[in-house]
């Protein structure tokens, strides 16, 4: 009978509160978004796991003994986000980028949208109830570098308690570009701007490829070593595929290792949705403000197009400059589909991984003034 | 703060892109450096084909099978 | 020549002790179990050499500064026995228990072993010598769940000291599943029982598959969250597999993590293999009491399916509450082979699946009311 | 402690029991609104092909090898 | 403009010291001995990456809250070098070696030039400003064991400062084998002797190959109990693959592990590339007494390969000497070609691996050695 | 010191040699005991083929392509 009793006092019915109910559907609903809808089901459904998981009454799973308070130890000390970004670096072909460098600038220019909700973080600070710190803005701009594991990385250096939101933000809306970017891309171009054609691409040679990821870490290191824990991991999975030497390496780096590092991320990021932190007014600020980050970044990268067109020998369709947000290659995808609807033979992808690459780039640099600037 | 902003959003966007024109600089003389000095038979795919090895190993067997099967044919 | 004598006194023959040298015998037996009669190699290879490892005199290989001491914090914190789980949970197929589910019951009945040799481990306390506290005498128990990783989970959490045996006779038993089983399947079971044919089973949709794991994880959550660490990480392996959008995730969890996992855990468990923990007359009753629990579980899957065969529309064969122990697939594969004995056209394997991963959740919950009742 | 073990022994096995015919129903109740809601198409093998990927490379290189196979054939 | 102020003060050009610029060619020069000249691209690739980044002012990668930082632990438990040790077990072959044991005797005159080194370096101090402990004199003579893994290991239990260095010369004078070996062979060899065709090699059972690591794990437990952590890891990869029972596991352990694992220790070695430690007179040293070692090891097995020719009934290739120095599979590839130079028909390549894998063993038992007498 | 290295260059160089003659001794004690107790036949190569999973993909997947193919050939 005390049994019994004991029994029921330990189930999570007895002991479940609002919150914890709340964050579990949060949960479900990541799971439903990456299964049913497909929005990046290879972060969300461990994410939304996480959440679940981390949010079950009395068992503890993202405390103190169990598995997700070790996990998150990878977040902490920044092992897990720049080990993805490694293999993702891997994965990176810097090729169309280096056949094509000025579109480096669109990549620059997309990271508008960064700063732009960063302001905006601070502007809420006049609606009562909400209040965030200059880490906690710089912290939420970062959603609009539209890069996982650099807003990751950052958030988990600058405010920690936002991570979870910041995350789930990010990867959301980097679900959402072929829905938030065609619009705005379509509002600031003409139809005879994306029939724009572009020139082929000169082809680029393996020693091109070799040097440049050793080039970007050396100016890295010159101007800005904050942001050398990221661009030097990525660097480092990119030269491990360029150099054609290490390819065992390589393959593990982009397989196995980062499939590893992404199921424990995921969960880890998931232990950081709890009801206390999540359940906040700045949740839907930070969801706000990411979306017009996302809005912000494609426009100014759109903008920056048209004025490179403006004064470019060659042709440049300014639906390429979308692709600067990165979101790879996502980005690039919805910029080539629009091409198409406009003119069945411009096939932009390659054009476009060129500024979608470079905002990988553009969004580590900004993540590292970020990191050295606000303290 | 809103001012710290500000200035923030200024230093930021100006190093980004001082950063990246400074990269498109480098590329340029890097890749006319390259292309003069080490004038390698470009790429055009870049990433080396994951498979390559399996790949390699499916043809010698197609290789194989196929001799086997004219040898078979010939006797026919 | 005070360097030879230095040398000589740091050798292995030197410093053995009898218990050292005793331990390393068991070491090389649980090798030739596993290699020359293949009694569960992936497990008992890793042990049988963290065995002998841990039991060389000198080097402390087992003890702080050394491999083993550091590998034994993934059983520890949990993590080993969970991400082996999870991959578990990627390699199980719930079709068979989804088109007939009360076959679930099967895998029920069968968790009373665990009680049974629970009840018999605190009976042997009558014995001179032998002195189970509650807490030992559930991590002995969970021997009768037949399942390796919740085995090593539970008993890392209630009795760390007898982790070594309860995990060698666990998997031992599991090995010796075809020996055990068919003596008590055949005395408890007429031939014409043997020869019942089942029907056909009907086809499972994939949406069903995604939704069970969610199921199981929910009202895991509800009633029994102290079960939930592993039943979630079961159901997240599961999904992964089932949801079939995030396939690089799910074969890196049943591949190349588990294997890592599985080689890092079996020497942490053989770790455990010390002599002053192992060669006590406690470990003798361990293994009587795994035995008798293997045994009271098959037979009361077996009882519980001619039961069931009583009230049910359609046949149900009771060699299939055999494999209600778990043991997955070995003795789901028993119950087939003893099937074709007696019926050479009835193939009992798949519907033996249905209680054979039942018997895993089975165990999980059992291993969740014992972490939560035994205090 | 016989006795709170026999406590133990009714409890678990209540709470085993419980648990899975709860499971059976929620599990008969989902399968019947899952036909209803969603009446996709059953798959009969559950597991992911593991070697899918493998495969349509073999397929395609076999494919490739036998095109050029029967090209030859016809020069003869 | 005090944010500009603050930048300028944190970029890379206004904090680098003379030393880090230097250590930071250092790491460049290694990406291009790796990339260029394919010099042991597997280690010295990463190792060079980390070099580089851990000299990176103001980032403090390789400092407590870096990611090289906390890599680094993977070397200090040991864990590292062990795991790879087991993987390279895995990857290797003993028949040669089991079917003409007699040519173990030759990798153990190989490691004469881990010793004669060891005294070169208690020499050195007689060199105004060189110092260095016996501890040292012992790292430093390990290089001469031609094996990465376990210069690593015994480095950094006995002389962590200088493991940096040992490293880049272990791997370094790995890849240099086939420029310093010949000329010493050739040397110390009359064109008789190198064309000495040796008899065929009798197969080798599978139950040999899975008996000889168990005896060489019992040998070394009786009598060197120092060198069972190097030994009984390397025997357990060895076994996983010999007895064919755990292929899943032996696979796992000789790719995507040894493959995860090689980053990591690769860009932790890097970590201890400091201009603090690497920038003294003592890395001169290093780096001398590693070509020593090497040459004198090469010369001990070779002239060991005549004096058992002249004994042995069977003829011996004194060519194979040089194999014994381990440098697996690049020491057996030189002999070969040498050997084919001489006599176009002799195929000395499986001969030569048995010596070369004794060396291996040769070089773990002299490290435990080394551990145990070196206080 | 540097007599106490030169001690530990005997002493090293001394266990060195008696532990692989000792190895030596016990291969070959060891190779007969095998050879006569458990005659198996001996596997000439060592390492298990590692691709011997995909191998067998192949060589099936070309044997059903071969056949199909046969069988074409057969209806023209
Ligand atoms: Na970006
Ligand atoms: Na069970
Ligand atoms: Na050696």
């Amino acid at each position: 009978m005390e049994n019994l009793v004991s029994l029921w006092q330990s189930t999570g019915l007895y002991n479940f509160t609002g919150g914890q109910a709340f964050m579990m559907l949060v949960g479900f609903l990541l799971l439903f978004l990456a299964i049913k809808k497909g929005f990046e089901p290879l972060l969300l459904l461990p994410i939304g796991f996480g959440a679940i998981l981390s949010n079950i009454p009395v068992a503890g799973i993202a405390e103190e003994g169990g598995i997700l308070y070790y996990l998150y130890f990878g977040i902490k000390t920044g092992i897990f986000p720049l080990l993805i970004f490694m293999g993702v670096g891997a994965m990176t072909d810097f090729g169309p980028m280096l056949a094509n460098p000025k579109t480096l600038l669109l990549g620059a220019a997309a990271q508008f949208g960064i700063f732009a909700s960063l302001l905006g973080a601070l502007a809420l600070n006049a609606v009562p109830g909400l209040e965030f710190s200059l880490k906690d803005a710089a912290a939420i701009g970062i959603i609009g570098g539209a890069d996982g594991p650099t807003a990751i990385y950052v958030a988990s250096k600058l405010a920690p308690d936002l991570l979870g939101a910041i995350a789930v933000a990010a990867y959301s809306y980097m679900a959402l570009v072929p829905l938030i970017q065609p619009p705005i891309m379509r509002a600031l171009t003409t139809e005879d701007e994306r029939k724009i054609e572009m020139q082929q691409m000169r082809p680029v040679s393996r020693t091109e490829k070799i040097v440049f990821p050793l080039m970007l870490l050396l100016l890295s290191i010159l101007l800005l070593p904050s942001a050398t824990p990221l661009i030097g991991m990525f660097a480092l999975g990119n030269l491990m595929n360029a150099c054609g030497v290490v390819d065992r390496l390589s393959q593990t780096a982009q397989n196995e290792l980062i499939n590893i590092v992404t199921i424990f991320l995921g969960l880890a990021v998931g232990s950081k949705l709890s009801a206390h932190a999540f359940l906040q007014i700045e949740t839907l600020g930070i969801l706000a403000l990411g979306a017009v980050a996302f809005a912000i970044g494609t426009a100014s990268g759109v903008i920056m197009a048209k004025i490179m067109n403006k004064f470019s020998d060659t042709p440049i369709n300014p639906l390429i400059g979308a692709a600067g947000v990165s979101a790879v290659p996502m980005a690039a995808r919805v910029a080539n589909k629009l091409g198409l609807e406009s003119n069945p033979h411009n096939f932009l992808l390659m054009h476009a991984m060129g500024p979608n690459v470079a905002g990988v780039i553009g969004s580590a640099v900004a993540a590292g003034v970020l990191l050295s600037l606000v303290k | 703060m809103m001012s710290k902003g500000i200035e923030l959003m200024f230093a930021g966007m100006g190093i980004v892109f001082l950063f990246l024109a400074m990269l498109v600089v480098a590329i340029n003389v890097m890749s006319s450096l390259v292309q003069r000095l080490f004038p390698d038979m470009p790429t055009s795919s870049s990433l080396p084909a994951v498979s390559s090895g399996i790949d390699k190993n499916i043809i010698a067997a197609i290789s194989a099978a196929l001799h086997q099967h004219r040898q078979k044919h010939k006797q026919n």
